[in-house]
């Protein structure tokens, strides 16, 4: 029985030790139990009296009870222990994740901080161009801004690696500028010219860039999220390190595919990053009237896939603690669900009327949490650039946008003849 | 003159005040008054409890619109575009369509699936595909294409009070077009066309937004002495053979256009149909315009020939009516 | 701040009262708090100090905070309390019933018990003769036989009203038989003659009782949740009084429909129970190669459904069970979820060579579980009846069964005018 | 002589020996063999690694597979049926049809969907569907429907080979039956139709099991002195229109035999074509012969008489070649 004794410690490590499994146990058990009583259980094992209130500790911190022989007595299935008197509750791993502020202003050193902020900014005042863009009748159809959600994707890509996969919906822009696309070619594809990224034929919705692993660009809601679990799939099948970060909206999030590949992510442990960009709405619909449980980062427990909650608005947040999570699966391929609580302060598209909340809601947001705001702050506050130092760095990009915005308007529509390409692939003979 | 848009919702209106079970289910189509605003001012009228705003589930909705038609409802499901309706196809056809039948008529599903249909502008492939052959090749189903508001009116009633599921095919760039409500027409039969312009010398055949380039070819083909006769089809299932078979033996030749890709599509059905049938009326072959067989592209250049052209129409029709330019 | 006395002691009832109360913050906070000072609350409310601590006890209960004004001192967010040390871990509500055996022993009366083993004898009589008649070439196409689960049905059967909804997959014959269809027009169905209860024309997967209420057999994999969460929103937009049962396997359980289906019925709180009947196989394929995560009666809590676990060989405990469940929702209508844990002891259709599993495994579940055995044991034990009694009511059975399979026998075959008839319902003019 | 069956699996088994980035997923292809036995012993030589069964999540699975071939895997979706593939038909037209041209030629999904198509046996509405004119109709989709084991082998190597998304389409009543697989043909174009017998006045063009009932009407039809030019499609989109008009041009009649609804199906485009393109060489009218236009019924009798029928064919081919039974 020696073998027995020794599961016995370690399923009291497993518990928190003696102090912690005492105050448990009075709490099961109602019956006030000697902390010492149970120390000495180290040595001369559980008694069989109190195995039973063991194993609901187990199982109350998800512990897998079936590791330990003659844990149970005789006669008692988990099942048992599972109803009792019908009060035993299930526990959830999901987590809403909060770092200390402390620790996330030192997690980036000052290059980190400083590429962080050129990121969003970069996207912010790109965004801000195609805004323009479309209000002067130079792009036509939908066009979806990004402006508010730039800490998403920028903290995720302060810490991809080259080799990570990344898939979105049709608000897609941000991730063609951080994939490091020529932002020439994204307005020129907004402005449906020849050197657009997709020739002109896809416009805002539809962008790739499959260099770096960008695969789009999807205009059906939560098609992306299969198809990144396909990405997924590829690179485990062949071996690749890589990470797939797939994105989707709460909107998306009630799509029936979506469950679908949760499943077959958790059965075939694939290595991918299921990323909800809550910023609240889906079109006009808020997030409470589309959504029964809208703790979205727990959309996947009932699939097996753990979740996470992060300050979408904070990339500092989002890349510590990402950045954690990350390497574990780099290590051991499973998928994970973070919901990213975020905010988009444009209208769903350009043709938005916005009637579905307050001016007062999205200037609140806009000046409390602006995710620019924050690392700009930060920059400030640590002294690694002052006021002067960031305009410049604004001016830059400000004046970056715009040339490549003029060089696109330069372009040319592409040749009649080009309605005929691309339908096929030809046949590689 | 009223659009197309209100008329729609004019008709979905009326309907919800006669028949308390007609209800409107879809993605924001309460609260939001509609993507495209076709439900502009129904929720103000009929509350919460029948203009009921979905979350993003079209699968969902759509079986779950066919359950409450099954239970007794009569369900106006609103697909934003009918290229979402691809998510929910398996129940308007296995679900909607074909329950009636498997169940030796015990089952019936009222419901109506409805939204923009085809071409937007400038929205690309993925929002922009023309689905009439596909549904129009089901049985079970009905599927219609309204053109003009009386159109859109009366068919929208029609489709409302039919006891089976009727696919109703709208068109967001006929939306804001605004026409005449008919004074003499008071119901349109599903399954009947309409002659729309009387004509002996070729027949146009056409449905939803490819009668504006008909009735504009027509003009320009009457200048050239040649007399158009325009069917506006209306229904695509049923289809009105007769009308179509009587025109061409009176004009002995046939135009169809339409707005989707030709390879199976509307077009092809109409042709076999004159060909098989009446073959020896036919003077010259039949043609089909119709929009370019590939994806939609998002540039205005490559967007706009993908689309059939009123060149082509008018040049094919002097040609088969052997009109010389040289005349 | 006399309401918030009020509160503070409702607050301290639904935590279970003082003693309870007293004995979650120790573990809670390590510190020794008397019990007293705890009951004293009750009359002087909660000192600041603690309402940390008592808000994170709401919080493990499920119990909305928001509810309670002040409770939260000034500064602390909800959000905070979630992560603490990132470890507060966030309960489901999902539990496996398992009631005593002498609860569920006298749980009917004589009379019921006897209807259900008529009930459950008659399905598995009908489901032989089929079975039969397929061997024989009778019967054409795909037929799936019910034999094994009839406790499932049954058990609902007998506390459902008349008025209740049902519909499931093309596994279907056992719930026309318990609707209420004579046997003759099933069987016609099967033989695809003209007596059929779909006229031949929908065969063993597409069978109907509207007068009843049975919606069906439908062939599609998961199609008939949403169908159902439909007819379950019909009735609650008529204001009916009616349950609709929803049944699908635990193959069917992956296919999103389901999950949109949920989000909807639980977001509109419609009177609906959806029935996993997990007979362990979805064809070939056992649950645990589909579904990463098992514990199917938890499908629902990433939507906010609350699932139960049942044991489905049983159909006491299903009627049990789900009996005081449908009171619930007979008062306040809302979806439940509930996972039949069953068997089948055929293959999924005639055709399956069934390699998937071992003969032993099937050898057992007949020998130890199956549901009818289970009541005529009951039946003979309370004394309701005698060996010979139950000798008799199966002769019945059987006599019954083959009467109306010879009789549908002698039906003729459509009148080949019905190929055309029924693709549309005339218009009622 | 080896079975449609066999040669589908020996074409997949070959190019997964070839080609390690080919693989196959679908419910029940690995442990059960395939619910229809295609994948017979594939597990066993390729592993689970490369055999992959699925939950019953077919949009899902769909969406994974066309994900993994962006990413640089060619697969081989098996749906069970074609029916079922109504759940994923957005990612096999939005997703897998439409990205190489939406990306500009960047992205391609060489990728094939496969599964028996049309109807089975006695399996009723919901399990018969035949799809053919459905995918056809989709500009990105090459389309193929194979007939016997030569087809089946070689199309199936050339849709692998494919770098786009190809529609497999097989038959479940045609994979027991068993062909000599050809000596000549070593590998099929798609795109391409085979004359499977030539003749000279009647050309009857079928594909999938079509061909059946082409070839025994041709049996019959020689006997009163037709003789007829069977065309086997093949392939359905790309459609080989020369071969089909080539044939016509000759026989001057044209007869189309498919199993699936006439409404908007394959014959409507084929006569379009001929009609369109070579009408003066047409000396009677074309024809469809189809199966009835409603949900295909359970019952035996209705079952056969909702397909297409041998007489009919037999009785159109002698009336459009004018043949007098009197004679
Ligand atoms: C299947 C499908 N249904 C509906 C739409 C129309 N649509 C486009 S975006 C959108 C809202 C999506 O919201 P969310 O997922 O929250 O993403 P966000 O736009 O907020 O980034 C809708 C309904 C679509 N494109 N695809
Ligand atoms: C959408 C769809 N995919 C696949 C099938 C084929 N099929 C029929 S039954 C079945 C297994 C379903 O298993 P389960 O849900 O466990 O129900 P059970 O047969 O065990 O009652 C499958 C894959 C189908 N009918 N529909
Ligand atoms: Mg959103
Ligand atoms: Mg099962």
């Amino acid at each position: 029985m020696s073998t027995s004794i020794e599961e016995h410690k370690e399923i009291i490590n497993l518990l928190g030790g003696g102090k912690k499994l005492t105050a448990r146990l009075k709490v099961l058990s109602n019956e006030n139990i000697n902390e010492k009583t149970v120390y000495s259980w180290v040595r001369q094992g559980i008694p069989d009296k109190w195995k039973v209130a063991v194993s609901r500790c187990l199982l109350e911190d998800n512990i897998n009870i079936t590791n330990y022989k003659n844990l149970l007595p005789p006669g008692l299935h988990i099942d048992n222990l599972f109803s009792a008197n019908n009060s035993i509750k299930i526990f959830s791993s999901s987590k809403v994740l909060k770092t200390d502020e402390t620790i996330l202003q030192n997690i980036m050193n000052k290059e980190q901080l400083l590429k962080l902020y050129e990121m969003m900014i970069n996207i912010r005042r790109f965004e801000e161009k195609v805004g323009q863009f479309y209000s002067m009748g130079l792009i036509g159809g939908f066009c979806h801004l990004y402006i508010g959600q730039e800490g998403v994707i920028s903290g995720i890509e302060m810490l991809a690696n080259p080799s990570d996969c990344f898939i979105t919906g049709y608000r897609c822009h941000a991730h063609m500028v951080t994939r490091g696309e020529p932002m020439l070619n994204i307005f020129s594809e907004l402005l449906g010219n020849s050197a657009g990224c997709s020739k002109g034929k896809g416009g805002s919705m539809h962008m790739f860039r499959e260099e770096n692993n960008f695969f789009g660009g999807h205009g059906i809601v939560g098609a992306q999220v299969p198809i990144g679990t396909g990405i997924a799939f590829a690179n485990k099948y062949k071996n690749k390190q890589s990470i797939t970060f797939t994105f989707f909206g709460d909107g998306a999030v009630n799509q029936g595919q979506v469950y679908e590949a949760f499943n077959m992510a958790a059965l075939w442990q694939l290595p991918i990053i299921y990323i909800i960009e809550n910023n609240q709405y889906g079109m006009g619909t808020s997030v409470e009237r589309a959504s029964a449980m809208n703790e979205l980062f727990r959309r996947g427990e009932s699939f097996g896939i753990k979740g996470y909650e992060v300050d979408g608005m904070d990339p500092l947040s989002i890349y510590g603690n990402l950045k954690q999570i990350c390497e574990k699966i780099r290590e051991k391929p499973e998928p994970i669900l973070i919901e990213a609580k975020t905010y988009r302060y444009r209208g769903h598209s350009m043709s938005d009327p916005g009637k579905y909340r307050t001016r007062e809601e999205v200037q609140e947001t806009r000046e409390n949490r602006d995710p620019i705001e924050r690392v700009r702050a930060l920059l400030i506050s640590k002294k690694y650039l002052t006021e002067e130092n960031i305009k410049d760095i604004d001016k830059k990009a400000k004046e970056n946008v715009a040339k490549a915005a003029e060089l696109a308007r330069e372009k040319e529509m592409p040749d009649n003849s080009e309605l005929y390409e691309d339908v096929y692939r030809d046949l590689d003979i | 003159m009223i659009s197309v848009r209100e008329s729609i919702r004019d008709a979905i209106a009326e309907e919800m005040r006669t028949d308390p079970n007609v209800f409107l289910i879809g993605e924001e189509v309460g609260e939001y008054q509609g993507a495209y605003k076709v439900s502009q001012g129904l929720l103000d009228e009929f509350g919460p409890k029948r203009i009921i705003d979905t979350p993003i589930t079209e699968a969902g909705f759509t079986g779950l619109a066919v359950g409450a038609a099954m239970n007794g409802l009569k369900p106006i499901v609103e697909f934003m575009t009918w290229n979402f309706a691809m998510q929910a196809i398996d129940h308007i056809i296995n679900s909607a369509a074909k329950t009636h039948y498997m169940s030796g008529g015990k089952i019936n599903v009222p419901i109506v699936f409805r939204g923009p249909n085809g071409i937007a502008s400038r929205v690309a492939a993925q929002h922009s595909q023309d689905f009439s052959s596909w549904y129009s090749h089901i049985p079970g189903l009905k599927v219609v294409a309204p053109y003009d508001s009386t159109d859109a009116k009366l068919l929208m009633k029609s489709a409302i009070q039919d006891p089976n599921p009727v696919v109703f095919l709208e068109h967001e760039l006929l939306y804001n077009d605004r026409f005449i409500l008919s004074k003499d027409e008071k119901k349109i039969e599903i399954g009947k066309a309409k002659i729309y312009q009387e004509g002996k010398d070729i027949s146009i055949v056409s449905f939803s937004r490819g009668l504006n380039l008909a009735i504009k070819a027509s003009e320009t083909l009457k200048d050239l002495n040649i007399s158009s006769e325009i069917i506006n089809l209306r229904s695509l299932k049923p289809l009105d053979k007769e009308s179509i078979k009587n025109s061409v033996k009176k004009t002995g030749r046939i135009i169809i256009v339409e707005e989707g890709w030709k390879e199976y599509g509307v077009g092809a059905e109409i042709i076999s149909i004159v060909t098989e049938e009446i073959f020896d009326f036919l003077d010259a072959e039949p043609i089909r315009i119709s929009g370019q067989d590939v994806p939609l592209p998002y540039a205005e250049n490559l967007e706009r020939n993908a689309m059939p052209l009123l060149n082509e129409v008018i040049q094919k029709a002097k040609e088969i009516c052997y009109y010389n330019d040289k005349n």
